[in-house]
This record gives structure tokens, C-alpha cells and sequence, in this order.
């Protein structure tokens, strides 16, 4: 494929922005985490930026999707208000979930986002949900359940993939493959080759998932099938975690095979987007900037907020 | 929002037809699906020609009845994320042992979906589940969850013993926002009662008094509620028969007003005994009526144990209009019983 | 493969005799049902009798196996002592499980049967453990998960073929496949082809499971590979269901595609043994008379038997 | 068969080394698996280098221990089938919210297999599992389950609250030829006390007396005992505190001497409040001990919703220190206190 002559400026520029929205934030988020203003475990997304918004460019509003604990970089990408998700973080009433959710609830009803669970596996039948309710109510949203690697061990994924399947259900599957469950590799805890299993009972595609142009290359052709009712789609998009499963530190798991000059998805970008002339060297550092002030900006409101009454808790 | 215009009214009128306890959630369902096109049945065997034990047999709209695979639990979390989306399912299960295959998705996530995000959002889920029991079908076929559920927040818990109550509380349970689950007992299908053809709902929440007495206050609920009541008639007892009809919420208000008048309280739950909705009963009563029981309260529940297949088992493990009987003539009596039988 | 010039005849003896004790005690099963005197739900295997059978000839007792609700050919098939099965059904304290398991909960473990389970689809874990257990225990018996088609849906199916293809376990996957979950036809409840996904976990067999010559050929392959340590096979029998899936009366589907003198297992080695010349036709009746005074003391012994003390129900 | 050299004895010895909750627990499975090949653990993240929070650090047999993909249901069905071929597993998970995952296999499976067959069978499984909270984890993250689980037939529930005890009570679980589900709280990990190194056994269903008084008897589990233990001694409170350490099967006969005794009943517990284990608590002393009860008994739980995540309202969530002091001087004043925000 020729992307120069096929990627249009706009959505080029959407892609970086809201990349660099997930990398920057998180990127904050690890450099406070230590200082204990957050009191909620942190699953961040640094490396993993391309697939969430590779994915989220081809998605509207009206697009339901649920997901499981890994949630800032997929709740961003879709439309998750930054200052909402950092009032989460830090516990404050303004936060999307009310303070009620933590890091690993977020809801954010109009922008598509019914909730995220920190039950492994589980949130995948919830998008076939939303998409079999698309299709009950003849509406034209598509069901988007997005998982790990390791959430397709668990027997609901199976089960998810077969209803999906036997009523051909407008619902794509999105494997955010990133090769570990914590500090256990891909090799331990599946035997087999997840596409193909998930081939003999749907569409498969692969993109690389540190690609950012190669996920949205691979989500719209998906997203197309959905939308024309031609039943579910599995998506596959092997990418790297840069960080530990949880918190604030750098992987240190030997021979991850992280390069992060070669495998980051925001150089990738950018690199492509000057080579073609879509972007100019200066704009690239005013995105930058423009999220950090975004960023500072979001902490502010956070910090500024209220936290929530004890009182809340009241059970009529 | 189609659901507005009924009124909540609990008392069960005089001159309407008589219908089974079957035919009346048959009827309920259906109107509820003719009412507003977002209700719509999901569940094993929802769609097969025995409509579900013919609680679903016949409805206006098959389109909207689904048959699933047996993945109990992924189809609770399809269920429920057609329910976030805006749709109103009820998910059916031929037994409630069932339910614990998908525990996950009914503990985990339908419970606490509105808790967690701070009732952002409604999840209108009714998920029906019919209990049932006898001829051999062993410790696996044979349970009544409702106390393990009963324990989850973020459930209600309704199990209706009339007709009446079961129309009127399955179209509440339908209407209502949060999750809810539905438990009807099979050897009540063939009860017929009073039933008002138009749809009405019942307030989930709100007990019945199934009889008016003076000596001893017995709660019991579904099947449990029907034997009871046999007992009461067959040794005329002066007994005060309470069915919660929802255990879950549950209308303490009304047991404790019977309580302080009679003074004694007998649970009788057709359930395992520990830490069940017998003991939340008594544990709630004596904090808030301890000076109004004249004597020790006490439960009537399954041994503690799984339930054995032979039918001469069968009919031991299980408490009968006769043992109930037997134990609310005692109790009015005053004379003391073991209750070392309940616990283990 | 020329049947002729490798079965043995005290093989083929074994086999027939056992289909006929499957077939005729269900046959009398199902005569008497209706009388009430066995009070407990029956899930009766005639027209099935070959896949339990077949696989039983190539277990020894040590083998453990686990089955779901339909019991009475696998466990009989197994060695389960008639008069224990019968004693069972009728609910008395002779009862391979003492009158408190009924139908779907049969037990033996002389003869390597830890238990059944009506719950769809858990007790295949339990095979994996057994198989575990002897992978621990340097023992060399196989673990068996006996299951139906409809099983394969439950997400316990695919998460226990994980497991047992990571460890390599001595566990055979056998799926009596008799087209049906109840009246569900096997195209409403999978949406894929049962095998083809098994064969991403491991090596799979497939063997015609209305015949009981090519269920014992198959059989033997896989319990070959278990037990040299080769890890898990899964062994697909398609076969058919005369009857109803519970009760006493015959299959009532339309288009079920049975043909009773075609499909049954017992004409087939009958008709193959003959030809054969492995027996004759004295021996064929002999046996199925020799069935039938066995099924006859058994009823006798069930009959005679104690009902259980409701005492028994005491907790402690 | 390794185990018969045991001695039962409970009583804290004095004058052995003080190790922590969990070198309390790693040295039991680590002695268990020493003395008996045929014990072998089993879970999610078992096998890695976090050693279940250190739990199982450095084990002997590191070939005993295996790591398992996220498939609890079917890895608790793997358990269950080892230990039904001999085996004596140790299925741990790293938060009990995990366990509704494998609820069918738990429930249906593991606690009835051997009433199915009248006890034919040993179920010689370990569920271990630890109840954490805290740092806005959530509602899915937090809970703690024993009440749930001991409503179960067939399953023992055991909660230990002391290095001494966690010892002795793993040792009897992993001996115990039926299902045992073990509950370590994640805030005892690093509690220390004497523990002998020698292996021991300690009675599951033997209660504890950590505290000895005559105005108030209280009963409390795991956390909730240690904190009710700190109120006690913060305040210089006149109660008698039973710590149940198993709380199925419930050494009733250690509470009840004590409510005849003391006459005043508070059952703190750290779950959720609707037919939990308090009310079992609450219901039995009242049915076998409502005379001596000079008023009303009370039970102080979480309220019944799930858990919040911002750390505001995780503190308010879960009982203190203080708040259990509090409860426990107002009823031994005793002033009545407004029992309807335990239940709703
Ligand atoms: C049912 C369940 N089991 C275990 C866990 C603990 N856990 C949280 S995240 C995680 C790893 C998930 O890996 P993967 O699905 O690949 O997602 P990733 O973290 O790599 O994004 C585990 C095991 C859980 N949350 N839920
Ligand atoms: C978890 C669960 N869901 C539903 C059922 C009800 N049920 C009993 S048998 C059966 C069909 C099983 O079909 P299959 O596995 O193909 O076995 P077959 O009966 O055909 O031998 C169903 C749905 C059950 N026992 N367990
Ligand atoms: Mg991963
Ligand atoms: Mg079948």
C-alpha cells in the first residue's frame, strides 16, 4: 500500500495528537505515581499508544467499547476527556466515574466508552452485547470488545467468539497482544496461535501493533466489514509494553525485545508523516507542547476538585 | 417511556380470571415485549418448542426470543452489554444451579456495574431463573440460591409464590433500571390464582401477608410461602404468614410490625441453612425486635448438606407442609426446639 | 486397513458384549421408566453404544474418567458392575453412589470412574487433572474427558485444552458427538467445526462413531500417544441419538437423519464379525440372552436392595 | 500416610521464634510439600518471581509449583480432579474475587463431589486465596468473599488472623482429606508472632479467645479480630473477642459460653452485610441463646454496596479500629444503636 498517497493530513495529525495525548500522560502519570497522589493501581500504555488510536480513528462516538483494566490509552483514544480521566486518578468527584471507579472503571457514556472491568476476560461478551444490541434495534454502531493477550485464555472469550459468530453479530474483537500477562510470557500461557484459533470462527486480520498507520489500515478494512453486516472481525495487533504490568517503572523483564528507538509508534509516525510532507518539524513540537499544557491543564482541574463525601456511601 | 403509565398496586383484586402461575408469566413477558420493543429474551433453550417449561411458549415476538449456546456465563455479559446499551433483556435459565457457571459476570459485573461507575448507568437486566427440585436430579440440579445472590449488593432478588404476584412482579422487575433476579419455583407452575389481564406492577420491595394471626410471625417466601400457608390451613393455626415476595430488597417494616404483635418468629426457607436468607431474617429482627420475642426465633431450612438423589432421600432433605406444620404448633406452644438441627 | 487380519476375536467379543449390555439395559430402561419405579431423570445411549465401548476396550482400570449426565454406556462400558448402575437408579444403598447421586452421578473407582457431573461441560477439567495427577505421580494411567458436542461450548473446553496442551498432559479429550444439545442441532450451537479448532491445541483423531471398529482403531492411536508422554489428543466420534435426550422415548426430530438398520453399531460388528468368521450365529444370541439374564439379576438385585435411612441426611 | 505424626494442639506456645504471617504460610507449604509428595501447588502467577506476595518464595520442591494461564474455572476443575486421583493440590489465587470465576467448579463441583457419592471419595483440595483492599482497587478487587463461600455445603472456610494460627491451620487444611477454602487478608502479611518451627496442626473449628471479658462479647475474623483487638486494648474494653478461625465449621459452643457470660453479642465482619456471616453468628446465638442476651446484639459490616475506589471513600468504607471501639463502648453502656445502616 502507498500510504503517502492514501493517508490524509487530517487524520494523520489525529493519530499524533492523540498518541502523543496517551504517551504524555502516562508519561506524567509514572512521574507522579511515586508521590501518592493517585491512590489506584496504574496500568499504563507507553509503546502500546498505536493500537488503541490506530483503532480509534475509525470509530464514532456512538461506537460502543468496553474494556478491560488496561484502560487510559483506549479510553483517551476513544474520547475520554483528559481532565476527567485525571480526576479519576486522583479520586475527585469530577472524575468520569465519580471517584466510585479508580483507574480501572472508566465510563464515559457519551463518547461511547459503558465501562471498563478489572476482571480479566469478562468485558469481551460485553461488546458483543452493545453489538447484538445494535443489531435488535437495527441501529448502525458497531460492539468493540478490547483484551490482552492473556484475556483469551479465559473461557469467555471462546464462548464470546462463538456467539459473535452463530449470529454474526456487528462486534470486533481487538487483541492488544503485547506478549505477557505480568511478568508471564505469551509462550506460558497459551499453547496455541490465538489467530488461528479465532480464525475458525471469524475474519482475522494482523497489524502491527507498534504501527500506528498499519492498525488503522487493518481497523478500517474491519470496521467496513462490521458496519456492512457481515458479521464479527478479530483484530490482532502484536505490540510491546515499555513498562511493568503495573505502575510507574520501566519493564525489566530480560530480553523483552524492546527497542525503543525503533519500536515506538510515535516516531514511527512522525518520521512518516515528515517524510511525506504532511507535518512540519515545528508542528511536531507544537503538538508536543499543546499536550503538555493539555496535561498540566488536566492535573489542575484535578487537583482542584472536590473529593467525594464520605456520605456517598449511604446505602438507602 | 412506555413503562410510565401503570400504577403500582399490591393488593390482588377480586373477579379477574384465574390463571397458572405459568400462564401469568407467560402473559407478563409478553406484554412487557408488545410494550416496548427493547425487551427481549435471551437464554438456553429460550427458543425451543417447550418454551421454556411454557413461561415462553407462544409469543407475539419470536424474533425476539434467542437461543444460546451452553456459555451461561459469556451470554450474562452479552446480556449485559445489550442492557448498557440500551436494550432491557431477560436472560432465562431452566435452573438456577446454572447461575453459578456465570457467577463471574452476575457478581462481578452485572452487581457492581452501577456501583462502580456511580449509577451512571442503568443496567435493565431481569435475569429469570426457575428452581427446581425432586425425582433424583441430585446436589447439581436441585439448588435455591437465592440467599448466595441475596448476599451479592447491587442485585434485587424477587421470588413471587402467586400468580398474581408473579405478573405483577415480573413486569416491575422489567421495568425496573437495575439488575434483577427473578427466581420462580417449578412446582409452582400449575398454581392457578386471581390475575388481572392488563398489565400492572407490583413495588419490588414490599411484602404480602398471606394470612393474619396473633401467636407467631412465619416468613417464608415462594414455595416455602405456599406450604406454610397449607400447613397454617390444614392445623388452623393462629399464625401471621409473611411472604416478602422480594427478598431483596427486604420489607423488614412489615415483619417487625408482626413480630412486636405476636412476639415469635419463625423463618422457614427452602435453602441451605448457613449464613442464609433465614439467618439476614432472624439476625435483622433480633437487633431491631429483641425485646418484643418471647422466646428464641427460629429457622427452618435444607440440612446442611448437597441434596441427595433417591427419592427416599429426596423427601427427607426436604421440610414439608407437615414438618412446617409441626414446628409452628411447637413454637406456639412455647415448648423448645433443638436448633442444633439447622446449623451444622 | 484390513479389520479383518488385526482384530482379535476376544476383542471383537468384548466390544459386542458390551454395546449389547449398554444397548439392552437401556432398552429395559426405558420399558420399565415409565412405571416410576426409577426415580431420577435417565439420558439414555442407544445408537451411541460404539464410541464408549470402542474407547473403553483400550483403558485399563487404572484410567480415570470423567463423565457429564450421560453416563450409563460410558460407565458401564468402563466396568461399572451392572447391578450397581441398577441399584442406582432405583435409589437404594447397594448404588454404585448409595442412592445419593442417581443417574448423572455415577461412581466406581475399582474401575477408574471418580465421578460424573450434570453440569455441562466442567467435569473435562477434571479428566486434565487426573492426567495431571499421573503426570506428577510418575504414574502411567490417562485421564479421560468424556463429553458431548454442546460441552465444547462451555469456555471450560477451551481453557482446559490450553492447559493440557502447555503440560503435555496423558489426557484424552472424547466427544461423542451426537449432533444435539437437546433438541439444539449442532449448527444453532457452534458456530465453527469442533475439530479444526481442537487441532490448533493438539493432535486430533476423528473416527465414525456408529461403528465401533473404527472408535477401537482410533482409540488406540491416541491412548498410544498418551501414554508414550506425547500430550493430549482429542478424539471426535460423530454419532447418532435414537432417543429423546432425557426419558424413555425415541428421537422425535424431524430429518434426524437416523436410520436404525444403518447406523446401528451392534448390526455393524455383528454383521462384520460374521463375516468374519469370528463368530456365528449361535453365539450372537447366545450372548444377547446372556445380556438379558444379566439385566434381569440386576433388576432382581436393585429390587431386593434396602432403600437408604433418612438419618443418613444428618449433619454432624 | 505422613501426616498421622501430628499433634492437635492450640494453644500459642510460648518461647518459639517470631516470623511474620507470611513466612507463617510459606513455611507451612513448604513443610507440607517437604513431608508429602503428593502436595503440589497450583495457580495464576504461582511460579513467578512475586511468590504469591512472598508466600511461596524459595520453595523446596519449585517443580511442585505450577503457573497457570487466567482460567480459573477450568485450573479449579484441574485441582479437583488431581486431588480425586490422589493428589493433595494447593489451588491459590492472589484475590479472592477471582474465586466467582471458578464458582461453578467451586460450588457445583468441589463442595458436592463427595456428598454426590456419600463420601466415597476424598477431596483432599486447598483453595487458597487472598483478600486484599485498599488503594482504590475497586469494586472488583476488594471484596471478601467467606460468607459467600460458607453458605456452601461441603466446603470448610478458614481465616486465620495470627502467624501461630495461619501455620497450624494451613498444615490441618492441606492434611484435611475434604475441600478447605483458605483466606489470608493481604494487611496480616506482615504481622509477626511466635511461631514454632517445628510442624503443627491446629483444629479446624476451634475458635480462639484473643481477649478475655465479662460486658461484651465480640466476634471477629482475620482483620477484623486483630482490629477488634487493637479497639479493645486502645480503649481498655471489658470484652471477651473469639476469633472463629474457621468460620464453617463455626465453633458455636466458644461463643455461646461467652454471650451467657457476658449477656452482649457484636459480630464484626468484614463482608458484606446481607445474609453474611454475622447474621449466621447473630441468628444462632439468638435462637440458642436469647435469654441471656440483655439486649439487642448488633453487627457491624460493610455497607451493602460495592466498594468505592477513591481513597475518601475506601476509608469510609471499611470498619476501623476506632469505629469497632466506638460500637463496642456505646453497647456495653448499653445504648442503643441504629441497627438499620447495616442493612438496607
Ligand atoms: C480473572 C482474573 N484473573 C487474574 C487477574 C489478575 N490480572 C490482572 S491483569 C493480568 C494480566 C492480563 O494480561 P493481558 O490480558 O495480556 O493484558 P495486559 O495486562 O498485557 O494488557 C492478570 C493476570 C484478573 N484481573 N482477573
Ligand atoms: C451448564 C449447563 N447448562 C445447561 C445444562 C442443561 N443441559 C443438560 S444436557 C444438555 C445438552 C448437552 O448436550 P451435549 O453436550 O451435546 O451432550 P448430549 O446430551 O448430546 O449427550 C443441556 C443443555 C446443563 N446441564 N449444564
Ligand atoms: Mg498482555
Ligand atoms: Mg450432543
Amino acid at each position: 500500500m502507498d500510504r503517502k498517497a492514501t493517508l490524509k493530513r487530517e487524520d494523520g495529525l489525529w493519530m499524533l495528537r492523540r498518541m502523543r495525548l496517551i504517551r504524555q500522560t502516562s508519561e506524567r502519570i509514572a512521574r507522579l505515581y511515586p508521590t501518592n497522589v493517585m491512590e489506584t493501581p496504574v496500568h499504563l500504555c507507553i509503546g502500546q499508544e498505536a493500537v488503541s488510536v490506530g483503532l480509534c480513528r475509525h470509530l464514532r462516538d456512538a461506537d460502543k467499547m468496553f474494556l478491560g483494566h488496561r484502560t487510559h490509552g483506549p479510553a483517551l483514544a476513544k474520547g475520554l476527556p483528559l481532565p476527567k480521566l485525571m480526576a479519576e486518578l486522583y479520586g475527585r468527584t469530577t472524575g468520569c466515574s465519580h471517584a466510585f471507579g479508580g483507574s480501572m472503571h472508566l465510563i464515559d457514556l457519551e463518547h461511547g466508552l459503558p465501562g471498563s472491568s478489572a476482571i480479566i476476560g469478562g468485558s469481551i461478551a460485553l461488546g458483543c452485547g452493545a453489538a447484538l444490541a445494535a443489531q435488535l434495534g437495527k441501529n448502525d454502531y458497531v460492539g468493540v470488545s478490547y483484551f490482552g493477550d492473556a484475556a483469551t485464555n479465559a473461557g469467555v472469550f471462546y464462548e464470546s467468539m462463538n456467539f459473535a459468530a452463530l449470529r454474526k453479530l456487528p462486534v470486533l474483537f481487538l487483541c492488544e497482544d503485547n506478549g505477557y500477562s505480568n511478568v508471564m510470557p505469551k509462550s506460558a500461557h497459551s499453547a496455541h496461535d490465538i489467530v488461528s484459533v479465532a480464525r475458525q470462527f471469524m475474519t482475522t486480520l494482523q497489524a502491527d501493533g507498534t504501527d500506528v498507520l498499519s492498525v488503522y489500515e487493518h481497523t478500517g478494512e474491519a470496521v467496513a466489514q462490521l458496519r456492512r453486516g457481515e458479521g464479527p472481525v478479530f483484530l490482532h495487533c502484536a505490540t510491546k509494553r515499555w513498562m511493568k504490568h503495573q505502575g510507574h517503572e520501566a519493564c525489566d523483564i530480560v530480553d523483552n525485545g524492546i527497542d525503543r528507538e525503533r519500536d515506538c509508534p510515535i516516531r514511527k509516525l512522525e518520521a512518516f508523516l515528515l517524510k511525506s510532507r504532511l507535518i512540519t518539524p515545528a508542528e511536531l513540537a507544537q503538538i508536543e507542547q499543546a499536550v503538555e499544557a493539555e496535561i498540566d491543564a488536566a492535573i489542575q482541574f484535578a487537583e482542584s476538585s472536590p473529593f467525594p463525601d464520605p456520605s456517598l456511601l449511604e446505602v438507602s | 417511556m412506555p413503562w410510565s403509565r401503570f400504577d403500582s398496586n399490591y393488593e390482588a383484586p377480586a373477579g379477574a380470571r384465574d390463571i397458572t402461575y405459568c400462564a401469568a408469566i407467560r402473559e407478563a413477558i409478553d406484554q412487557a415485549m408488545c410494550l416496548d420493543p427493547r425487551v427481549f429474551c435471551i437464554g438456553l433453550d429460550a427458543d425451543d418448542k417447550f418454551g421454556v417449561f411454557g413461561s415462553m411458549s407462544n409469543l407475539t415476538h419470536p424474533e425476539r426470543v434467542l437461543g444460546t449456546p451452553i456459555s451461561e456465563n459469556a451470554m450474562t455479559g452479552v446480556a449485559l452489554g445489550a442492557a448498557l446499551s440500551g436494550m432491557r433483556p431477560i436472560h432465562v435459565h431452566l435452573r438456577n444451579d446454572f447461575l453459578l457457571v456465570a457467577m463471574d459476570q452476575i457478581a462481578n459485573y452485572v452487581a457492581k456495574w452501577q456501583d462502580m461507575f456511580d449509577h451512571q448507568v442503568k443496567v435493565p437486566l431481569v435475569i429469570r431463573s426457575i428452581i427446581g427440585r425432586g425425582w433424583g436430579c441430585g446436589a447439581q440440579h436441585s439448588q435455591s440460591l437465592h440467599g448466595l445472590f441475596a448476599q451479592i449488593p447491587g442485585l434485587k432478588v424477587v421470588m413471587p409464590s402467586s400468580p398474581y404476584d408473579v405478573k405483577g412482579l415480573m413486569l416491575s422487575a422489567v421495568k425496573d433500571d437495575s439488575p434483577v433476579l427473578f427466581l420462580e419455583h417449578r412446582w409452582l407452575y400449575k398454581n392457578t390464582g386471581n390475575v388481572p389481564e392488563a398489565m400492572y406492577t407490583l413495588p419490588i420491595g414490599k411484602a404480602a401477608t398471606l394470612r393474619r394471626g396473633g401467636s407467631l410471625t412465619v416468613v417464608a417466601t415462594s414455595l416455602a410461602a405456599i406450604h406454610a400457608l397449607k400447613a397454617c390451613e390444614q392445623q388452623e393455626l393462629d399464625v401471621d404468614l409473611i411472604d416478602p415476595r422480594t427478598i431483596k430488597p427486604l420489607d423488614l417494616d412489615t415483619i417487625l410490625a408482626s413480630v412486636h404483635r405476636t412476639g415469635r418468629l419463625l423463618v422457614v426457607d427452602y435453602d441451605f441453612p448457613f449464613a442464609g436468607f433465614a439467618s439476614e431474617v432472624v439476625a435483622a429482627v433480633c437487633e431491631r425486635a429483641h425485646e418484643s420475642l418471647r422466646q428464641p426465633p427460629q429457622r427452618l431450612c435444607f440440612p446442611d448438606r448437597g441434596m441427595p438423589s433417591s427419592g427416599r432421600l429426596e423427601r427427607a432433605y426436604y421440610p414439608t407442609p407437615e414438618r412446617i406444620g409441626e414446628l409452628m404448633r411447637q413454637m406456639i406452644l412455647g415448648s423448645s426446639i433443638d436448633a442444633d438441627s439447622f446449623v451444622n
